[in-house]
Formats: C-alpha cells, structure tokens, sequence
C-alpha cells in the first residue's frame, strides 16, 4: 500500500493530476470511506485494503468538472462503470488519470462480525496479505479465511482485468467461484405467487434512504425522475408502498442494458436487500435475446436495449 | 383554464344504438373546464361543424373534445373545421367512442359508461393542450422503386411520364421480375415476354428513369418529402459503359459448360456460367460475375472472360459502390416468391424431379426454357402423357408449415396451364386436384370454364393426401374425390404443386427501413384497407404489387399507375405541412446520455454544448436537440429518456398521464 | 453418460432382440441403460382425449423417476417413445392434464415435464453422432441394401415428437450408412402397417404390408429395418410375395460393432 | 337423442379432442391420407360435418370408430388444425364410456392370439377397443 501512495503522491507532486480519488482510513479497520485528496500531505490517510469495495467511479463525474487532471483509483470491475460513464458522456476521458489497483476480492464485514463478536481490530487485509485475516475481539483472537469473508459479489467476479487505465499498480485476482446467474435462476424456477412474496417481503424493508441511487453508477440523472416535478412522478412516488410496487422495479428497468453488475446497490443497501437480483435478471434475458453483453466492457459498444439489428427478437418470441 | 366544448356524436345508429348518448352529454358538462356539450346526428356532417363552429363562436371555446369514431377517421376533419371558427387545430381532442366502444360492447349502460370515461380522459388532457403550430418543409421531385418487376416498372413508367424522376432500385441483375420468368398470361394468354419487353425497354430508354439493377437498398433515413436513401451497387465486374452484350463471355465461360451453378432465372432446371446474364432479353444487357462461384475470385486462376471480351469491358477489380440520393416519395414493389416446398414431403417434390411447383412448369413451357419450351419431366426427359395438378399447396393453411391466406393466382394459371398443354399435346390426360376454384375477375370464370368444357380438363374436388413414387419411375397419386366420396389412386407422370405465394424474403428488411408496417405474413400493410389502398401508414411509402398482397398481372398493373398517382400528388407539390406534435428536450433535465439519440429511428437528435440556467444549477453541458423538421413524434425517445427530459409536445408525459388518472379515478 | 431405460412390456417378451441388441451396443458405445425399476406399461397407444389422466399416470411415474435420478430417459420402442413423449409434453405444457395428474400422484415435488425423453436413434444422431459410429463399425454391412421402415409412431405428430421431419426422414438412413450400409428410400417408409387392427380386422394390416414391401423391394431393398415391436409383427404376418427379411435396428448395430454375441 | 344430449355430446367431442370441427374447409386431405380409407363408412373428411350438424348417432353408430388405425396421418397432415383422428378418437370414446360399448371383449381373446404376438398389440388394442 505505501508503494501506492508513493506513486499516488509523485503524480500529485510533479502535477500530473490536481487531486486524487481513493479510500480515506475510517474510524474502524472496516470502514474506510471514498475520498478526493486534494494534497500530498492528506494522502497519510489514504487507505487501501479488503475493506476498500467502493467503487469510485462516480465520483469522476463531479471531477470531471474541475480544473486538471483527477487520479482515481479503480478496482477491475469499477472499470466496467468507468467505460459506461464514459459511453454515456457522463466523465471525460481526458480528465481522469485511472491507477487500476489490484484486488483479490472484498470483504463482507456482516460475514466476519458472525460469531466474532467485540471486535477491536483486523489484520492482514492487504492486497499482499495472507490467505488468513486475523480477527482481535475483546474475547480473544481468531483467524478467518479471506475467502470465506468475500462479498457474494465477488464470487462472482467478472475477472482480474482492468478495461481501461493509465497504469496498473498490484496483481489481481480473479475470485469467481459461483455460478453468475444461480441465484437469478432460483427464482425463476419459483412460481409468480412465490416471487411475488419472495420481492414483496425483500422490498418491504426498504427505508427509501436512496443509498443504492447515490452509489449507482449508471444512477447518473442529473436530476432523478422520482425527483422531477415535471410528470407528477414525484407526487406518485409517495403513495403508500411505492418502494414495494414501484420505485426499484423502476430503477432496474432505467438501468436495464447500462448496468454492468458492479453489486454496489446490494453493498450499501442498509436493509440487505439483494437489490443486485433485479438487474442480474434483466442482464440475464438480454444475453439469451441479444447475445451475450457486458455492459462497460468496450465504451463503443452499442447497448443492445438502445441499438437494433435486423437479427433482434421479434416481440412474442422467447429465446 | 380552458373553456371546453364536447360534442357528442350518434353517428346514426352506429354509436346511438349502444351509448346514451344523451347521458354523456349530461354527464361531461360537469367536468372541469367544459362550458358547453351538446350531441348531434352526424358531427361530422356540414351541419354538425356548422353547430361546432357556431358554439366555439357563442361560448367563446379555447378547447375542443368530439366524441365519435376513431381520430384516424376524422380528427383531420374536426381540426379544419376548429380552425375555421378561428381556434389552433391542436386543442382538439377526439374520443373514440365507436371503435373501441359503440361497436364492441353490447350492454348499452356499461358502454355508456365507459364513453362518459373516454371522454373525461380526452377533456382532461384538453386542458393541458397547448396551442401547436405546423411547420413547412420542402419535397425532393423524385422518386424511388423498389423492385424492378412489373408493379415497379408499371409505376416508374407512369410517375415518369408524369414529368418527374424516379430511380428503380433492383436486387437482380435484370429488371423484369417473376412475370419475365412465366409463358404466357392468363386471361388473354399473351405471351409474358412480348408484353414485358417492350415496357423493359421503354424504362431503360425513358429520360426520366434511373436503373440501378444488381443493388439495394442499404438504409433509409428522412421523412416523407425528404428522404435519403443509402443504396449499395453491388459490383457488376463488368463495365456497364464498355460493355456491348455480345455474351462471348458467357459462352466461354468453362463454368458453363461443367453445369454446376443453378440458375435462379430456370428455378434450376438448367445451369448457367459465372458470367451471365440471368435472360437473353435482361434490361440491362450486360452479365454480371457471379463471384461467389466464379474461379477467378475463388483461386485467383482463368479470367477468360476478361481475355476474350472484345470490349475489355470485364473488370475483376471493380467494387461496391454505395451512392446516397434525395427522394421526395418511396414505392415498395418487391413482388413475391413461392413458399419453400421442405415442409410438405408429402407432396415428394425433393423426392422426385417429376414433381415440379408451377413456376418450374412455366420455365418448362416457356420457348427460351430449359427445353426450348418442349413439355419433359426432368428424370428421363420423356414427355409426360398424364399430368396431375395439385392446388393449394400451403395456401389457406391454420398451422405454420404453410400461409392463411388464399393465393388468388394459382386457379387462373393452372387453368391456364392445363389448357396450353391441350393446345400443344391434346392428348394429354390432366386432372386437378382443387378445395374451391376462385376465379372472380373479368372473364376468369369463363376462362376456367373453357378448361373444363372445351378442353376436356378433369377437375376433382379434393385434395392429395400424398405423391407416391413408383420403382417404375411414375408417380402415384392418393387422393379423394369428395363430391364421389372415394380415395383415389391415380398414376401420372408429372406432379405439378400450386405452391403459396409469398412475400420476398427481402421485404421484411426493407419494411424495417421504411418504418412501413407489416402484416403476420410480412405482407406490407395500407394505410385503410379500402379508402387508402396504395399508401403505406408511413407517410412518403408507397404500395405497388404483390409486395402489399397475393395479386395477379392485370389488379398489379392497376395498382400499381393508382400509386403513380398517389406519387406524383405528392411530388407535385411545393411544401409540405409538418407535424407539430414533435419531441422536445428540457435542458434542465437532459444528461446528454446519448440514449434518446440512439433510439430515435428518425435521425432527428443531435447534441450541443448549451448554457444551463436554473435554481442552483449555472453550467453549460451537452444536452440533445431536436430537430423538429426530421422528428416524426414516434415517442421512441419520451419512454428511453431515464430522467424524463425528452417530452413529445401535444402527447406530453404529463398530458398521458392525466389521462390515465381521469380513467382511473 | 448413463440413461433410465424405460424397455416396456414387449422388449421383455417378445422383442427381447430389440433390447439385448440395444444393451450391448450401448456398452460398446459407452452410454449405459439404466432399466427403471417396476416400470409400469406405457399402454401402448397415446391416450388422446384431453380428459384422460389415469392412462397416462404410469407413463408420469417413469418420467419423473428419470426426473429424479437427474438422467434423460431413453427409449426403444417407438409405441413407448411415443407415449412416454406425448405425456411428457402434456406434463409441460398442458395446465390442466399437468395439474390433475400432479394431484393424484402427490408427489413431494410436482412433477412439470423435466425429464428429457430421447429414442435410442436420437441419441446416435445427437449424442453419439453418426460419424462416430461409423467409426467404430468393425463389421461394415458393406452391399446390403436396407429400407428403414418407420411406420407411424416415431415420427408423428412431427410437432410435438421432434424426432425428424414426418414426411421425409432421414435418421434411419444416416443410421443405416453409419453401418456401412446403402439406405433406399422408398415412399411407404412412414405409411401404416395397419396397427394394432391386425388383432381384430386382419385384413387392413395384409393390404398394408403388401404395399410397404412391394414398395421397398421395388425400390431395392433386400432388407428393412424397424423401431417397433408391433410394425415387426404386423410385417413378418405378411404374406406379401415381394416379402424381404425384417429386423430390429439394434440387431443390425450390434452386429455392425461386433457385439452380437456376448453377455448383456 | 333429445336435442339437449346431441348437443351435450358434441361439446363433449369437442372438450375431449381438443379439436374445432368449424375449422375444417372440406379440403379431403384427410381422406386423401387415410389408410383405412376403403374400410370406414363415415370417411375422415365428414368427421366435421357430422358434428357440425348434429348427426353424433350416425357418428358413433358407424363403423370408422374402429377402423380408424390411429396412424396420426391425418392429425400431421390437416391444413386446418382440425384433426379429424382426434375427432374420431373422442367419438369413440363417448361409445366406450357407456356400458356395452367395448368392441373387444376378454373372452375374444385366446382365439384371436398366435404365439408370435407382442405385448403392445394386445394392449394398444386392448385401449383403442374397450374401456
């Protein structure tokens, strides 16, 4: 990590770039949180280990406003939303300078708090840590598998590379171990009665605090349409249970094609709510209709649910 | 607030019969905004707008709702007459109350009701409407033909002789089309080709007339008046202008004589060179390489054709050349095929070469054929002495193996056939196998009947159950008499299929382009049925040919000079009135995503770098524009746009779902 | 690969060929037949009436034991191929028979048509592949001319079997030359040999076969193969004059593999 | 028959096949397929009319019901859907669900059996003839 920020900090001082997004040390060793430093000296706290899962690409949009260039560090699979932003004329190329850090996986802190509780400190996170994390609590010390703390999301992991940078710093991992769609798949089998209660009592605890539309990358609007006076979508958007029938099944379909799967709405959701099942489904259906697509893995590429081809599936047919 | 007028109309007994129609009245002059309703026997009569006129006078009305047919009917009708009285045209909204009402329901109270909530939708998005003005936009005088068989050649023909331009688009080598393939024609029995060359010729020589055979059509953009249109000449290899048609190529060509291409003109029955022309009287008069096929192009090795051209006119460098040109109106004439016979074995025709659609039979008798017009089967080239005809075969199918629709042509030429035999070899045994003979048109019926009673021609009503080949090398055929009540058992010598025609498969990529619809049997559909036969709901596209329906040479001729008509009226004039109801951008909202532009077929979306000013926002960033002239107010971008910036003025997200609400409460 | 096998009564007894042939061909191609246990009898003919659910039930038992041993289900026997399909695609996608037949079975998890019901001569064209077979042909049936006769019971409803085009097929002749054979093809190869009339009404089934071997031998066939127990019956009761030897596929396989003689 | 049970049994024939006789179009295809043609009074083509028209007694007094091979070439063949084996087939059912209306009864059987036949020919008859 120190090589990181000696190379994070040579940028900054030879004025390469103007400010650097990364992860700033949080209160505990679980919760570093995204950061723009802004001078070499602030890099002190700049942190980056198995807790770091944020995926800062967003944040480029609002830098890509300001004067000179920004360094941003980017895990593999935020690259993927790096691209899409870009497709999407939401960032500008030329303002980022992207360090593509390595990345063995991140880590669910919900999965290490079971059964340890009192937690004081966690050790051996790092890039270049060991297969084992250790666990100090008040009760004693324990040694957890990395592996078995990984975020769901990572195994399924999209693989170890970068799809777009400037440099690369630490090796990756590619972490993937489970099948991408087996838990869409689970649900598909379930009858309409079972899904409907299965999404019912998920989306029954949202709290609407709008974290999976804050981190979303492909959540981008300037302005939300459930904040848009305009079409009374707003006034809509305050009838009793909306979150259930309404708002997310919405933000799946604005998203459908766009979102590359990054996981980041299931991550910070408060609730738990594995928000990611909405979009996995629909990537799911238009690879079988359209063939297979990644969203952000080439800027260029046409979204099949924006594009047409003579080829397309006619309505009716199911593939 | 708007002060709302809503008429009500009987249309006679058709909307009277099952809506009350006083009670709407009564009930819609509670709405908000409405000031005036009244009903009347026929709005849409001089009277009823008359009663319009008068009341947007007296109440002083900023808004008009008519309840009556369906607005494809007569919103033009009630928008002219608004305007007379001095209002915008576009604050008029009509309920259909016919259509989607009177004549779907029989219970008069729940149709009743359901009008009183149609209307009430309509006058809640009145009251949203806004005043919306039309714009001008110019026509390009010249016009494209799609398809370069007899409906286009009939309809190039015609708009040229009108004084305007016109270009004929042609897949094949060769204009001429299926009619260039068959003997003669029924009911006079000219023959096709002394009928067919002439106008051939005539659009070769015509000032007015561009041919671009051995092309198509690669991509459409614009809108009617405008439209431009991408088209891909495919390389000939050979120079059009060096050229002279001696067919020295065409006979050297060692391909030829190995007998190993098919030749799609015979369907076949002979094969041809790698340099040909498909016909000896193909307009233009100039082969083209077959490269797929041809040695030069697969090994690099023979160019004999080159060699002895006298002209030096093959040219194996030569490429596809893609030339964009303006066109103020576009006529689909695509024409049709035959369905492939794979799915009805029954019928043996991939078992035996004796069983042949008719198409084949008609190369089979034509004098520049396979067999210089001698009557042979294909396996031993004996002449058939006994011949069955098997009708409807994947005609007026329910299931997917064949088409729903009737054929229209195959009665009159197997008719046709049975006799010209006769003529040639009278004594010939042909018998029919039919479920109905359909010949209306004029002297069709007689025509069939001269088959019957003149030439001795046996007709069974009944249909084959399946062609069963004989170690003899004839063919058994089991079928039914029905009107004799027995199963049949015939030997022949020849089967001839009447196979379903088709739309050619090309259609359903051009329709695509054209944004023209469609129906089930990719058959291109008209804008009504019966008062706009020739015009596609595309505005600018126009129908000719087999392309819109099963049809035979005399209705394709007809149909074809009524779409030259409907061409030239619109080439004739000057400026076209533009479609106000055209999408909008709020910048306020616009990401400059890029989405809306990817998804509007029209071309119409652009970006630009614009100054934002609004509560708490000053910045300039790249929003989408729209150009209102290309917008042909789809919607396609209001329903992509994920923040709702895109908005489709006189169909606004908010007026929709206004009227969603008002139905609803 | 292994398969739940589903014989049916008529390979236990009178077409035993049918079957051994199959086992030890099967072994020499590396898939094995795994015969369900208590198999019931398939009833032999498709019951056709919409409201017939008892009757297809033992077919339902077979299908989901396949289910359950997460294996396709294979056939011999065009009547049990055709039977053991046709419910299965009823399972699938008829609401109604699927329902009623799921609630007098009570099972513990509904049985919905899962299992995948494949004839033997499926899986040598699909799974196998005839180029394959041919490969391992050490007795090549070199000059034999052989009519394949399908009958009606393969092949139709085409739509619903999906086992080759009903009008022309081609598998058994890709099948016979895999062997080393030369297939005829010959216009009564799925024309009805009459069927199970030929218990009661005799007659029809004579006429019939008459015409498929005067057919097939006037094309030049010395011998035919069949898929079904009954259509062999029915051909071998014939007293055609143009009558040529009639064999079981599998026979023909085995002995083609080198097979025919050993332990199954 | 009382009108009501001639038209109680052609909803039946309908429910039972599955089948819509007002689709057929009297093309004979059906007829022109059938094997057992020569041997049926009714003949495939008229399945339709007899129940379009009502005359289910003629129907399942005819002989076609058991002459009927059930070789589905009429089912694959029919442009129209209509299906005429399956109309036949619910017709014969009506017979056999009523008492005395097997065509093949137990103790007919030793007499009709040679050493050679199978199994499934005693029992495809045995469900196309009875109950």
């Amino acid at each position: 990590m120190q090589g990181l920020i000696d190379r994070l900090t040579a940028l900054l001082s030879d004025g390469t770039v103007a400010r650097v997004i990364g992860w700033k040390k949080g209160d505990m060793a679980y919760n570093p949180e995204p950061h723009m430093f802004e001078t070499a000296e602030s890099l002190k706290d700049f942190v980056y280990d198995g807790f770091c899962g944020a995926n800062l690409s967003k944040m480029m949009i609002e830098a890509s406003k300001l004067e000179g260039k920004t360094a941003v560090c980017l895990k593999p699979c935020d690259t993927y939303s790096f691209n899409q932003l870009i497709r999407e004329h939401r960032v500008v190329r030329e303002n980022a300078y992207i360090i593509g850090v390595g990345c063995r996986g991140k880590l669910d802190i919900e999965k290490i708090k079971k059964g340890n509780k009192g937690i004081t400190s966690i050790s051996g996170t790092e890039l270049d840590g060991s297969d084992d994390i250790k666990i100090e609590t008040i009760y004693g010390d324990k040694n957890i598998s990395y592996k078995d703390a990984l975020l769901d999301r990572c195994h399924v992991c999209k693989g170890k590379d970068h799809m777009i940078f400037d440099e690369v710093w630490g090796e990756s991992k590619d972490t993937a171990d489970q099948e991408r769609f087996a838990e869409v798949e689970k649900i598909e089998a379930m009858t309409p009665e079972e899904k409907f209660a299965f999404f019912r009592n998920e989306l029954s605890k949202c709290i609407r605090c709008n974290a999976c539309r804050n981190v979303c990358p492909a959540c981008s609007c300037r302005k939300c349409i459930f904040d848009n006076t305009k079409f009374d979508a707003q006034q809509k958007a305050n009838v009793v249970s909306f979150e259930e029938r309404m708002f997310h099944i919405i933000r799946a379909f604005h998203v459908a094609g766009r979102c590359t799967d990054c996981g980041e709405c299931s991550r910070v959701c408060p609730e738990g709510i594995p928000l990611h099942l909405f979009n996995r489904k629909f990537i799911k259906d238009i690879d079988k209709f359209y063939g297979e697509f990644q969203a952000g893995k080439d800027p260029e590429a046409q979204s099949p649910l924006t594009d047409f081809t003579f080829e397309d599936i006619e309505p009716g047919e199911r593939g | 607030m708007q002060r709302i007028g809503v008429f009500v109309c009987h249309c006679g007994t058709n909307i009277a019969a099952t809506v009350d129609v006083k009670k709407v009245v009564e009930l819609v002059r509670f709405e908000p905004g409405v000031v005036f309703a009244d009903d009347y026997m026929y709005m849409c009569s001089e009277a009823g707008q008359e009663k319009i006129i008068a009341a947007i006078k007296e109440h002083d009305l900023t808004g008009l709702v008519i309840c009556s047919c369906s607005p494809r009917m007569h919103e033009k009708t009630f928008r002219a007459c608004a305007e007379k009285a001095g209002l915008n045209p576009y604050m008029v909204e009509v309920a259909n109350i016919r259509e989607q009402c009177s004549w779907i329901h029989k219970d008069r109270e729940e149709a009743t009701e359901k009008a009183v909530i149609l209307a009430r939708a309509a006058i809640a998005k009145v009251n949203l409407n806004t005043p919306l003005q039309e714009g001008e936009s110019p026509v390009t005088k010249r016009a494209l033909i799609i398809g370069g068989g007899i409906a286009g050649i009939q309809t190039a023909l015609d708009i040229a002789d009108a004084g305007y331009e016109v270009d004929i688009v042609e897949r094949e080598p060769s204009i001429g089309g299926r009619m260039s393939q068959f003997d003669k024609t029924f009911p006079t029995l000219d023959c096709a080709s002394c009928i067919l060359t002439p106008k051939m010729v005539e659009v070769n020589q015509h000032p007015n007339i561009t041919l671009y055979t051995y092309s198509e059509v690669e991509g459409v953009s614009g809108y009617v008046g405008n439209f431009d249109v991408k088209i891909r000449k495919k390389a000939r290899s050979v120079d059009m202008s060096a050229c002279t048609g001696c067919g020295e190529c065409q006979a050297k060509c060692p391909l030829g004589k190995m007998g190993k291409i098919p030749s799609e003109f015979d369907r076949g029955l002979r094969t041809r060179p790698a340099i040909y022309m498909p016909f000896a009287q193909a307009v233009p008069a100039v082969p083209v390489i077959d490269r797929e096929n041809c040695t030069y192009f697969k090994t690099g090795k023979c160019g004999v054709c080159a060699k002895i051209c006298p002209s030096k006119a093959v040219n194996y460098e030569q490429e596809d050349e893609i030339v964009t040109v303006k066109y103020g109106a576009i006529v689909v004439a695509t024409g049709f095929d035959i369905i492939n016979l794979d799915k009805f074995g029954e019928y043996a025709y991939n078992e035996s070469p004796d069983v042949i659609t008719s198409i084949e039979l008609e190369r089979l008798m034509n004098a520049s054929g396979p067999t210089g017009g001698h009557l042979e089967r294909m396996s031993d080239h004996k002449q058939p002495k006994d011949i069955v005809f098997i009708q409807c075969v994947g005609s007026r199918c329910d299931d997917e193996k064949g088409k729903p629709y009737c054929s229209k042509v195959c009665c009159m030429y197997t008719a046709k056939h049975a006799m010209l035999i006769k003529d040639h070899w009278p004594d010939t045994n042909i018998t029919v196998f039919y479920i109905d003979v359909r010949t209306p048109g004029k002297n069709f019926d007689e025509f069939y009947r001269r088959a019957v009673e003149q030439y001795h021609v046996n007709y069974v009503k009944g249909q084959v159950g399946k062609v069963i080949p004989q170690p003899d090398g004839s063919l058994l055929v089991q079928g039914v008499d029905l009107l004799d009540n027995k199963q049949i058992m015939k030997k022949t010598d020849m089967v001839v299929l009447a196979a379903a025609v088709e739309p050619n498969k090309g259609v359903r990529k051009i329709a695509t382009m054209l944004t023209a619809s469609i129906d089930n049997n990719d058959f291109l559909t008209e804008a009504h049925a019966k008062l706009r036969p020739v015009e596609s709901p595309t505005a600018g596209i126009f129908l000719s040919g087999m392309a819109q329906g099963p049809k035979d040479i005399p209705e394709t001729v007809s149909q074809a000079g009524a779409a030259a008509v409907k061409v030239v009226g619109l080439l004739a004039k000057d400026k076209l009135k533009t479609n106000p109801c055209t999408a909008k951008c709020d910048p306020m909202f616009c990401n400059g995503c890029s989405t809306c532009a990817n998804v509007c077929p029209y071309g119409a979306i652009t970006y630009e770098d614009q100054q934002v000013r609004g509560p708490g926002v000053n910045e300039t960033r790249r929003v989408a524009v729209v150009n209102n002239a290309l917008c042909q107010g789809c919607g396609a971008c209001t329903s992509a746009c994920p923040s709702g910036a895109m908005d489709l003025q006189g169909f606004s997200n908010r007026q929709i779902t206004t009227e969603v609400d008002s139905i609803c409460r | 690969m292994k398969y739940s096998y589903y014989p049916g009564c008529t390979l236990k007894n009178k077409a035993q060929d049918l079957d051994v042939y199959a086992r030890r061909a099967a072994v020499a191609l590396g898939f094995e037949l795994e015969e369900i246990p208590e198999w019931q009898c398939c009833g032999g003919v498709y019951p056709m009436g919409s409201d017939e659910i008892a009757t297809k039930l033992s077919s339902v038992r077979a299908l989901n034991y396949a289910k359950e041993q997460g294996q396709d289900l294979i056939t011999l026997c065009s009547a049990c191929h055709h039977v053991l399909k046709r419910v299965n695609d009823d399972m699938k996608n008829v609401a109604d028979i699927s329902d009623r037949a799921n609630n007098y079975m009570g099972l513990d998890e509904p049985y919905k048509g899962e299992t995948t019901v494949v004839h033997f001569l499926e899986v040598l064209r699909d799974r196998i592949g005839f180029d394959e077979i041919a490969k391992k042909v050490v007795n090549p049936l070199t000059g034999k001319k052989i009519g394949a006769y399908y009958g009606c019971l393969v092949l139709r409803p085409g739509k619903i079997l999906e086992f080759d085009d009903p009008e022309d097929p081609k598998i058994m002749e890709d099948f016979i030359r895999a062997l080393g054979a030369e297939p005829v093809i010959y216009p009564y190869r799925n024309e009805c040999c009459g069927a199970y009339s030929s218990l009661k009404e005799g007659g029809v089934s004579q006429e019939r076969t008459k015409l498929i071997f005067d057919s097939s031998e006037g094309f030049g066939a010395d011998m035919l193969i069949t898929a079904c127990p009954l259509c062999m019956y029915n051909l071998n009761k014939s007293e055609a004059d143009s009558k040529i030897p009639v064999y079981y596929f599998t026979e023909l396989l085995a002995e083609a593999l080198g097979v025919k003689e050993g332990n199954s | 028959m009382t009108k009501q049970e001639i038209e109680k049994k052609v909803e039946l024939i309908k429910e039972i096949s599955g089948c819509d006789p007002y689709k057929c179009m009297k093309c004979g295809k059906c007829s022109g397929s059938c094997p057992a043609f020569n041997e049926m009074d009714v003949k495939p083509h008229q399945f339709a009319s007899y129940i379009v028209n009502g005359d289910i007694e003629s129907l399942v007094s005819s002989k076609s019901l058991w002459k009927c091979l059930t070789c589905l070439a009429c089912i694959e063949r029919c442009p129209r859907s209509v299906q005429p084996g399956k109309l036949i087939d619910a017709a014969r059912q009506l017979v056999e669900r009523e008492r005395g209306g097997d065509y093949l009864h137990a103790e007919d059987i030793p007499e009709l059996l040679d050493d050679d036949v199978p199994q499934q020919l005693l029992v495809s008859a045995y469900r196309r003839y009875r109950r």
